[in-house]
Protein backbone atom coordinates (compact mmCIF):
# COMPACT_ATOMS: atom_id res chain seq x y z
CA UNK A 1 0.00 0.00 0.00
CA UNK A 2 1.51 3.22 -0.97
CA UNK A 3 -0.52 6.32 0.27
CA UNK A 4 0.06 9.89 -0.79
CA UNK A 5 -1.05 12.96 1.40
CA UNK A 6 -1.66 16.49 1.12
CA UNK A 7 0.99 17.99 3.55
CA UNK A 8 2.26 16.29 6.93
CA UNK A 9 1.35 13.07 8.05
CA UNK A 10 -0.76 11.56 11.09
CA UNK A 11 2.10 9.28 12.15
CA UNK A 12 0.08 8.14 14.61
CA UNK A 13 -3.10 7.00 13.00
CA UNK A 14 -1.11 5.47 10.18
CA UNK A 15 1.22 2.82 12.35
CA UNK A 16 -1.85 2.06 14.18
CA UNK A 17 -3.91 1.41 10.44
CA UNK A 18 -1.02 -0.46 9.61
CA UNK A 19 -0.83 -2.53 12.66
CA UNK A 20 -4.33 -3.33 12.95
CA UNK A 21 -4.28 -3.97 8.99
CA UNK A 22 -2.32 -6.94 9.51
CA UNK A 23 -3.00 -8.23 13.04
CA UNK A 24 -4.20 -11.51 11.83
CA UNK A 25 -1.42 -12.26 8.99
CA UNK A 26 0.70 -13.61 11.54
CA UNK A 27 3.86 -11.61 10.73
CA UNK A 28 6.24 -11.65 13.59
CA UNK A 29 8.00 -8.31 12.84
CA UNK A 30 6.69 -5.05 11.79
CA UNK A 31 9.52 -1.94 11.61
CA UNK A 32 8.34 1.32 10.26
CA UNK A 33 10.67 3.95 10.04
CA UNK A 34 9.14 7.47 10.07
CA UNK A 35 11.10 10.73 8.87
CA UNK A 36 10.16 14.12 10.61
CA UNK A 37 11.29 17.28 9.27
CA UNK A 38 14.30 18.82 11.00
CA UNK A 39 14.93 22.28 12.19
CA UNK A 40 18.24 23.15 10.82
CA UNK A 41 19.53 25.99 8.49
CA UNK A 42 16.82 28.49 9.52
CA UNK A 43 13.90 26.40 7.30
CA UNK A 44 10.84 26.72 7.98
CA UNK A 45 9.66 23.83 6.75
CA UNK A 46 10.31 21.23 3.41
CA UNK A 47 7.75 21.05 0.30
CA UNK A 48 7.75 17.98 -1.83
CA UNK A 49 6.68 17.42 -5.72
CA UNK A 50 5.66 13.91 -5.91
CA UNK A 51 5.86 12.06 -9.98
CA UNK A 52 3.44 9.70 -9.05
CA UNK A 53 3.33 7.00 -12.26
CA UNK A 54 6.88 6.37 -11.70
CA UNK A 55 6.56 6.12 -7.54
CA UNK A 56 3.83 3.64 -8.40
CA UNK A 57 6.51 1.68 -10.77
CA UNK A 58 9.34 1.66 -7.87
CA UNK A 59 6.86 0.95 -4.99
CA UNK A 60 5.30 -2.30 -7.08
CA UNK A 61 8.94 -3.26 -7.86
CA UNK A 62 9.69 -3.45 -4.04
CA UNK A 63 6.41 -4.93 -3.64
CA UNK A 64 6.99 -8.06 -5.86
CA UNK A 65 10.76 -7.81 -3.83
CA UNK A 66 9.24 -8.20 -0.51
CA UNK A 67 7.05 -10.63 -1.53
CA UNK A 68 9.90 -13.11 -2.44
CA UNK A 69 11.25 -12.94 0.88
CA UNK A 70 7.58 -13.52 2.46
CA UNK A 71 7.57 -9.93 3.57
CA UNK A 72 5.23 -6.94 2.80
CA UNK A 73 6.03 -3.02 2.96
CA UNK A 74 3.71 -0.23 3.00
CA UNK A 75 4.58 3.44 2.15
CA UNK A 76 2.90 6.81 3.48
CA UNK A 77 4.47 10.42 1.69
CA UNK A 78 3.34 13.90 2.43
CA UNK A 79 2.90 16.19 -0.82
CA UNK A 80 3.01 20.01 -0.63
CA UNK A 81 4.13 21.41 2.41
CA UNK A 82 5.59 19.80 5.63
CA UNK A 83 6.20 21.93 8.46
CA UNK A 84 9.27 21.95 11.63
CA UNK A 85 8.63 18.80 13.59
CA UNK A 86 5.76 17.17 11.18
CA UNK A 87 6.24 14.36 9.47
CA UNK A 88 6.84 13.94 6.01
CA UNK A 89 7.19 10.05 5.34
CA UNK A 90 6.58 6.79 6.82
CA UNK A 91 7.58 3.60 5.05
CA UNK A 92 7.64 0.15 6.74
CA UNK A 93 8.32 -3.30 6.37
CA UNK A 94 6.11 -6.56 7.67
CA UNK A 95 7.70 -9.99 8.06
CA UNK A 96 7.11 -13.08 9.60
CA UNK A 97 10.93 -13.28 11.18
CA UNK A 98 13.36 -9.92 12.10
CA UNK A 99 15.98 -10.56 10.10
CA UNK A 100 14.27 -10.17 6.83
CA UNK A 101 12.27 -7.56 8.43
CA UNK A 102 15.09 -5.30 9.22
CA UNK A 103 17.33 -6.16 6.08
CA UNK A 104 14.44 -5.04 4.07
CA UNK A 105 13.83 -1.72 5.96
CA UNK A 106 17.16 -0.49 5.69
CA UNK A 107 16.82 -1.50 1.49
CA UNK A 108 13.90 -0.03 0.97
CA UNK A 109 14.45 3.29 2.57
CA UNK A 110 18.05 3.72 1.22
CA UNK A 111 16.76 2.87 -2.22
CA UNK A 112 13.82 5.17 -1.44
CA UNK A 113 16.24 7.94 -0.92
CA UNK A 114 18.00 7.18 -4.22
CA UNK A 115 15.42 6.44 -6.66
CA UNK A 116 11.94 7.69 -5.49
CA UNK A 117 10.82 10.37 -7.77
CA UNK A 118 10.34 12.78 -5.21
CA UNK A 119 11.69 16.16 -4.84
CA UNK A 120 12.36 18.08 -1.89
CA UNK A 121 12.41 21.88 -1.38
CA UNK A 122 13.53 24.49 1.72
CA UNK A 123 10.91 26.73 2.98
CA UNK A 124 12.71 29.82 3.64
CA UNK A 125 11.33 32.94 3.86
CA UNK A 126 8.55 32.07 2.27
CA UNK A 127 9.54 30.49 -0.69
CA UNK A 128 10.56 27.05 -2.08
CA UNK A 129 13.73 26.47 -2.82
CA UNK A 130 15.07 23.01 -4.50
CA UNK A 131 17.11 21.42 -2.07
CA UNK A 132 19.61 20.23 -5.19
CA UNK A 133 23.00 19.47 -2.38
CA UNK A 134 20.93 17.07 -0.68
CA UNK A 135 19.59 15.19 -3.50
CA UNK A 136 20.91 12.22 -5.54
CA UNK A 137 20.82 11.80 -9.21
CA UNK A 138 19.16 9.04 -10.05
CA UNK A 139 21.07 5.80 -11.43
CA UNK A 140 22.07 6.17 -15.40
CA UNK A 141 21.24 9.83 -14.96
CA UNK A 142 23.37 12.49 -17.51
CA UNK A 143 21.97 10.42 -20.80
CA UNK A 144 20.90 13.12 -22.41
CA UNK A 145 24.19 15.10 -22.29
CA UNK A 146 25.87 12.90 -23.81
CA UNK A 147 24.14 12.21 -27.44
CA UNK A 148 26.15 10.84 -30.26
CA UNK A 149 27.06 12.95 -33.16
CA UNK A 150 23.44 12.93 -35.91
CA UNK B 1 5.14 13.73 -32.24
CA UNK B 2 6.31 12.50 -28.72
CA UNK B 3 5.69 14.66 -25.54
CA UNK B 4 8.79 15.40 -23.44
CA UNK B 5 7.96 16.88 -19.95
CA UNK B 6 10.52 18.07 -17.37
CA UNK B 7 9.16 16.99 -13.69
CA UNK B 8 9.86 18.27 -10.30
CA UNK B 9 12.29 21.71 -10.20
CA UNK B 10 12.77 22.36 -13.93
CA UNK B 11 10.85 24.87 -14.87
CA UNK B 12 9.57 24.59 -18.19
CA UNK B 13 6.60 23.20 -19.99
CA UNK B 14 6.15 20.13 -21.77
CA UNK B 15 7.31 20.20 -25.63
CA UNK B 16 5.70 18.10 -28.31
CA UNK B 17 8.22 16.76 -30.88
CA UNK B 18 8.67 14.98 -34.04
CA UNK B 19 11.97 12.63 -33.03
CA UNK B 20 12.34 8.85 -33.53
CA UNK B 21 14.79 8.33 -30.73
CA UNK B 22 16.74 9.81 -27.85
CA UNK B 23 19.63 10.41 -29.34
CA UNK B 24 17.86 13.57 -31.05
CA UNK B 25 16.26 14.24 -28.53
CA UNK B 26 19.92 14.72 -26.69
CA UNK B 27 21.17 16.69 -29.41
CA UNK B 28 17.68 19.24 -29.50
CA UNK B 29 17.67 19.38 -25.61
CA UNK B 30 21.54 20.51 -25.60
CA UNK B 31 20.99 23.61 -27.75
CA UNK B 32 19.40 25.22 -24.80
CA UNK B 33 21.53 26.61 -22.53
CA UNK B 34 19.33 26.76 -19.77
CA UNK B 35 18.44 23.27 -19.34
CA UNK B 36 22.85 22.09 -19.97
CA UNK B 37 23.05 21.94 -15.92
CA UNK B 38 19.71 19.14 -15.35
CA UNK B 39 20.75 17.28 -18.81
CA UNK B 40 24.04 16.58 -16.78
CA UNK B 41 22.08 14.82 -13.65
CA UNK B 42 18.56 13.99 -15.24
CA UNK B 43 17.31 10.52 -15.50
CA UNK B 44 15.16 10.28 -18.04
CA UNK B 45 11.85 7.68 -18.59
CA UNK B 46 9.87 7.02 -21.68
CA UNK B 47 5.99 6.15 -20.56
CA UNK B 48 7.29 5.99 -16.96
CA UNK B 49 10.29 3.50 -17.44
CA UNK B 50 13.65 4.66 -16.43
CA UNK B 51 15.55 3.99 -20.02
CA UNK B 52 19.59 3.73 -19.67
CA UNK B 53 20.38 4.14 -24.08
CA UNK B 54 20.30 6.54 -26.39
CA UNK B 55 19.12 3.97 -28.91
CA UNK B 56 15.62 3.31 -27.10
CA UNK B 57 13.33 3.67 -29.91
CA UNK B 58 10.59 6.51 -29.82
CA UNK B 59 6.90 5.97 -30.69
CA UNK B 60 4.23 7.89 -31.77
CA UNK B 61 2.16 9.12 -28.62
CA UNK B 62 5.17 8.65 -26.51
CA UNK B 63 6.22 10.58 -23.46
CA UNK B 64 9.39 11.00 -22.06
CA UNK B 65 10.49 12.41 -18.52
CA UNK B 66 13.13 14.18 -17.39
CA UNK B 67 13.94 13.57 -13.14
CA UNK B 68 16.16 15.63 -12.09
CA UNK B 69 18.05 14.77 -8.20
CA UNK B 70 15.68 13.07 -5.92
CA UNK B 71 15.33 13.89 -2.18
CA UNK B 72 11.86 11.58 -0.74
CA UNK B 73 11.61 11.69 2.88
CA UNK C 1 12.99 4.56 28.97
CA UNK C 2 12.22 1.31 29.60
CA UNK C 3 8.72 -0.14 29.96
CA UNK C 4 7.64 -3.68 31.80
CA UNK C 5 3.51 -4.64 31.30
CA UNK C 6 1.64 -7.25 32.48
CA UNK C 7 0.21 -9.04 29.33
CA UNK C 8 0.29 -7.79 25.61
CA UNK C 9 1.56 -4.39 24.78
CA UNK C 10 -1.11 -2.01 23.31
CA UNK C 11 0.67 -1.39 20.24
CA UNK C 12 -0.44 1.91 18.88
CA UNK C 13 -0.53 3.72 22.56
CA UNK C 14 3.16 3.04 22.93
CA UNK C 15 4.69 3.79 19.39
CA UNK C 16 2.10 7.64 19.89
CA UNK C 17 3.48 7.95 23.20
CA UNK C 18 6.89 7.62 22.04
CA UNK C 19 6.19 9.75 19.00
CA UNK C 20 4.75 12.49 20.97
CA UNK C 21 7.00 12.46 24.03
CA UNK C 22 10.21 13.27 21.26
CA UNK C 23 8.30 15.26 18.83
CA UNK C 24 10.11 18.14 19.63
CA UNK C 25 13.64 17.10 20.33
CA UNK C 26 14.41 17.82 16.85
CA UNK C 27 15.08 13.54 15.57
CA UNK C 28 14.57 13.00 11.89
CA UNK C 29 14.38 9.69 11.99
CA UNK C 30 11.96 7.28 14.30
CA UNK C 31 12.37 3.48 14.23
CA UNK C 32 9.77 1.16 16.20
CA UNK C 33 10.22 -2.57 15.93
CA UNK C 34 7.49 -4.29 16.62
CA UNK C 35 7.32 -7.95 18.02
CA UNK C 36 4.14 -10.15 18.08
CA UNK C 37 3.24 -13.56 18.82
CA UNK C 38 2.81 -15.58 15.77
CA UNK C 39 1.27 -18.54 15.33
CA UNK C 40 3.11 -21.92 14.83
CA UNK C 41 3.75 -24.97 16.20
CA UNK C 42 0.05 -25.06 17.63
CA UNK C 43 1.12 -22.99 20.43
CA UNK C 44 -1.84 -20.97 22.11
CA UNK C 45 0.92 -18.06 22.67
CA UNK C 46 3.98 -17.16 24.72
CA UNK C 47 4.72 -16.47 28.37
CA UNK C 48 7.64 -14.44 29.82
CA UNK C 49 9.78 -13.99 32.59
CA UNK C 50 12.15 -10.95 33.06
CA UNK C 51 14.97 -10.27 35.46
CA UNK C 52 14.83 -6.96 35.84
CA UNK C 53 17.92 -5.49 37.78
CA UNK C 54 20.39 -7.01 35.19
CA UNK C 55 17.98 -5.83 32.15
CA UNK C 56 17.68 -2.34 33.98
CA UNK C 57 21.77 -2.52 33.85
CA UNK C 58 21.85 -3.94 29.99
CA UNK C 59 19.28 -1.07 28.89
CA UNK C 60 21.16 2.01 30.57
CA UNK C 61 24.40 0.38 28.70
CA UNK C 62 22.71 0.62 25.30
CA UNK C 63 21.42 4.81 26.28
CA UNK C 64 24.91 5.20 26.64
CA UNK C 65 25.84 3.62 23.42
CA UNK C 66 23.12 4.90 21.58
CA UNK C 67 23.63 8.54 23.39
CA UNK C 68 27.34 8.55 21.89
CA UNK C 69 25.81 8.74 18.62
CA UNK C 70 23.41 11.25 18.93
CA UNK C 71 20.53 9.09 19.58
CA UNK C 72 17.97 7.74 22.03
CA UNK C 73 16.69 3.88 22.82
CA UNK C 74 13.64 3.40 24.25
CA UNK C 75 12.24 -0.19 25.06
CA UNK C 76 8.62 -2.08 25.99
CA UNK C 77 8.26 -5.82 26.75
CA UNK C 78 5.75 -7.86 28.08
CA UNK C 79 5.65 -10.14 31.28
CA UNK C 80 3.20 -13.39 31.79
CA UNK C 81 1.47 -14.58 29.25
CA UNK C 82 0.95 -13.21 25.14
CA UNK C 83 -1.43 -14.84 23.28
CA UNK C 84 -1.22 -15.08 19.37
CA UNK C 85 -1.17 -12.13 17.39
CA UNK C 86 -0.68 -10.07 20.34
CA UNK C 87 2.46 -8.22 20.38
CA UNK C 88 5.48 -8.24 23.57
CA UNK C 89 8.37 -6.50 22.64
CA UNK C 90 8.71 -2.67 21.33
CA UNK C 91 12.02 -1.22 20.84
CA UNK C 92 12.97 1.91 19.47
CA UNK C 93 15.84 4.26 17.88
CA UNK C 94 15.22 8.19 17.70
CA UNK C 95 18.62 10.00 15.87
CA UNK C 96 19.15 12.89 13.83
CA UNK C 97 19.59 10.58 10.52
CA UNK C 98 18.14 7.77 9.27
CA UNK C 99 22.21 5.49 8.55
CA UNK C 100 22.50 6.03 12.54
CA UNK C 101 19.13 4.82 12.99
CA UNK C 102 18.84 1.98 10.71
CA UNK C 103 22.43 0.77 11.85
CA UNK C 104 21.11 1.34 15.69
CA UNK C 105 17.98 -0.73 15.40
CA UNK C 106 19.38 -3.67 13.92
CA UNK C 107 22.42 -3.59 16.47
CA UNK C 108 20.18 -2.75 19.02
CA UNK C 109 17.18 -5.72 18.49
CA UNK C 110 20.21 -8.54 17.66
CA UNK C 111 21.38 -7.62 21.42
CA UNK C 112 18.55 -7.87 22.97
CA UNK C 113 17.75 -11.22 21.28
CA UNK C 114 21.19 -12.46 22.57
CA UNK C 115 21.93 -10.78 26.00
CA UNK C 116 18.33 -9.91 27.32
CA UNK C 117 17.41 -11.70 30.57
CA UNK C 118 13.98 -12.77 29.41
CA UNK C 119 13.01 -16.19 29.25
CA UNK C 120 10.09 -17.36 26.72
CA UNK C 121 7.89 -20.17 27.44
CA UNK C 122 5.39 -21.71 24.85
CA UNK C 123 2.02 -22.11 26.33
CA UNK C 124 0.57 -25.61 25.41
CA UNK C 125 -2.67 -27.13 26.54
CA UNK C 126 -2.50 -24.96 29.30
CA UNK C 127 0.82 -25.21 30.26
CA UNK C 128 3.96 -23.31 29.72
CA UNK C 129 7.65 -25.05 27.97
CA UNK C 130 10.54 -22.92 28.48
CA UNK C 131 11.30 -22.79 24.78
CA UNK C 132 14.96 -23.88 25.24
CA UNK C 133 15.87 -24.66 21.04
CA UNK C 134 14.95 -21.04 20.19
CA UNK C 135 17.23 -19.56 23.19
CA UNK C 136 20.53 -18.01 23.31
CA UNK C 137 23.19 -18.69 25.64
CA UNK C 138 24.42 -15.16 26.84
CA UNK C 139 28.23 -14.65 26.11
CA UNK C 140 30.25 -16.06 29.01
CA UNK C 141 28.06 -18.83 29.62
CA UNK C 142 29.26 -22.52 31.30
CA UNK C 143 31.88 -20.82 33.68
CA UNK C 144 30.43 -22.99 36.27
CA UNK C 145 30.75 -26.35 34.57
CA UNK C 146 34.53 -25.58 34.23
CA UNK C 147 36.06 -25.28 37.77
CA UNK C 148 39.80 -25.70 38.44
CA UNK C 149 40.19 -28.38 40.87
CA UNK C 150 40.14 -27.20 43.84
CA UNK D 1 27.82 -15.53 53.26
CA UNK D 2 26.54 -15.56 49.47
CA UNK D 3 23.26 -15.81 48.17
CA UNK D 4 23.09 -17.86 44.75
CA UNK D 5 19.56 -17.44 42.69
CA UNK D 6 18.57 -19.56 39.83
CA UNK D 7 16.70 -17.45 37.39
CA UNK D 8 14.00 -17.92 34.76
CA UNK D 9 13.14 -22.20 33.65
CA UNK D 10 15.64 -23.26 36.71
CA UNK D 11 13.15 -24.73 38.93
CA UNK D 12 15.48 -24.16 42.16
CA UNK D 13 15.02 -22.34 45.30
CA UNK D 14 17.83 -19.78 46.20
CA UNK D 15 20.51 -21.23 48.43
CA UNK D 16 23.10 -19.41 50.62
CA UNK D 17 26.41 -20.30 50.99
CA UNK D 18 29.65 -19.48 52.95
CA UNK D 19 32.05 -19.40 49.77
CA UNK D 20 35.18 -17.09 48.69
CA UNK D 21 34.82 -17.31 45.15
CA UNK D 22 33.43 -18.46 42.30
CA UNK D 23 35.12 -21.50 41.52
CA UNK D 24 34.29 -22.96 44.88
CA UNK D 25 30.43 -22.29 44.00
CA UNK D 26 31.19 -24.41 40.85
CA UNK D 27 32.49 -27.51 42.43
CA UNK D 28 29.17 -27.25 44.48
CA UNK D 29 27.01 -26.62 41.96
CA UNK D 30 28.82 -29.71 39.74
CA UNK D 31 27.46 -32.11 42.69
CA UNK D 32 23.96 -31.63 41.83
CA UNK D 33 23.21 -33.61 39.04
CA UNK D 34 19.82 -32.07 38.27
CA UNK D 35 22.30 -29.10 36.96
CA UNK D 36 24.35 -30.19 35.10
CA UNK D 37 22.98 -29.15 31.82
CA UNK D 38 21.75 -25.47 33.37
CA UNK D 39 25.77 -25.16 34.42
CA UNK D 40 26.90 -25.70 30.54
CA UNK D 41 24.69 -22.53 29.45
CA UNK D 42 24.29 -20.64 31.71
CA UNK D 43 25.66 -17.14 32.45
CA UNK D 44 26.52 -16.20 36.12
CA UNK D 45 26.31 -12.05 37.60
CA UNK D 46 27.52 -11.33 40.62
CA UNK D 47 25.54 -8.65 42.08
CA UNK D 48 23.85 -8.30 38.53
CA UNK D 49 26.84 -8.01 37.03
CA UNK D 50 28.02 -10.62 34.10
CA UNK D 51 30.95 -12.27 35.15
CA UNK D 52 33.95 -14.37 33.15
CA UNK D 53 36.01 -15.35 35.38
CA UNK D 54 36.13 -18.40 38.22
CA UNK D 55 38.39 -16.21 40.57
CA UNK D 56 36.31 -13.73 40.85
CA UNK D 57 36.19 -12.99 44.61
CA UNK D 58 32.96 -13.23 46.53
CA UNK D 59 32.13 -10.68 49.68
CA UNK D 60 29.65 -11.21 52.28
CA UNK D 61 26.31 -10.17 50.88
CA UNK D 62 26.84 -10.71 47.41
CA UNK D 63 24.17 -11.78 45.30
CA UNK D 64 24.99 -14.70 42.47
CA UNK D 65 22.76 -15.05 39.83
CA UNK D 66 22.59 -18.11 37.00
CA UNK D 67 21.36 -16.95 33.54
CA UNK D 68 20.25 -19.50 31.74
CA UNK D 69 19.87 -19.03 27.82
CA UNK D 70 17.57 -16.05 27.24
CA UNK D 71 15.07 -15.36 24.06
CA UNK D 72 13.36 -11.81 24.59
CA UNK D 73 11.09 -10.32 21.97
Amino acid sequence: MLSIYNGPLDVPTILATWYKEEAQSNYGAYIPFIGTVRSEDNIEGLSFDIYEPILEKWFQEWEAKAKERGAIVKMAHSLGDVLLHESSYIAAVFSPKRRVALELIDEFVEDFKASAPIWKYDLKEGKRIYALDRSTAIQGSGLLAKGDAL
Amino acid sequence: MVTVEFLGPINKPAMELEIDNLNELAHILQEDKELSDWLQNCAVAVNNNLVNSLETPLNAGDKISLLPPVCGG
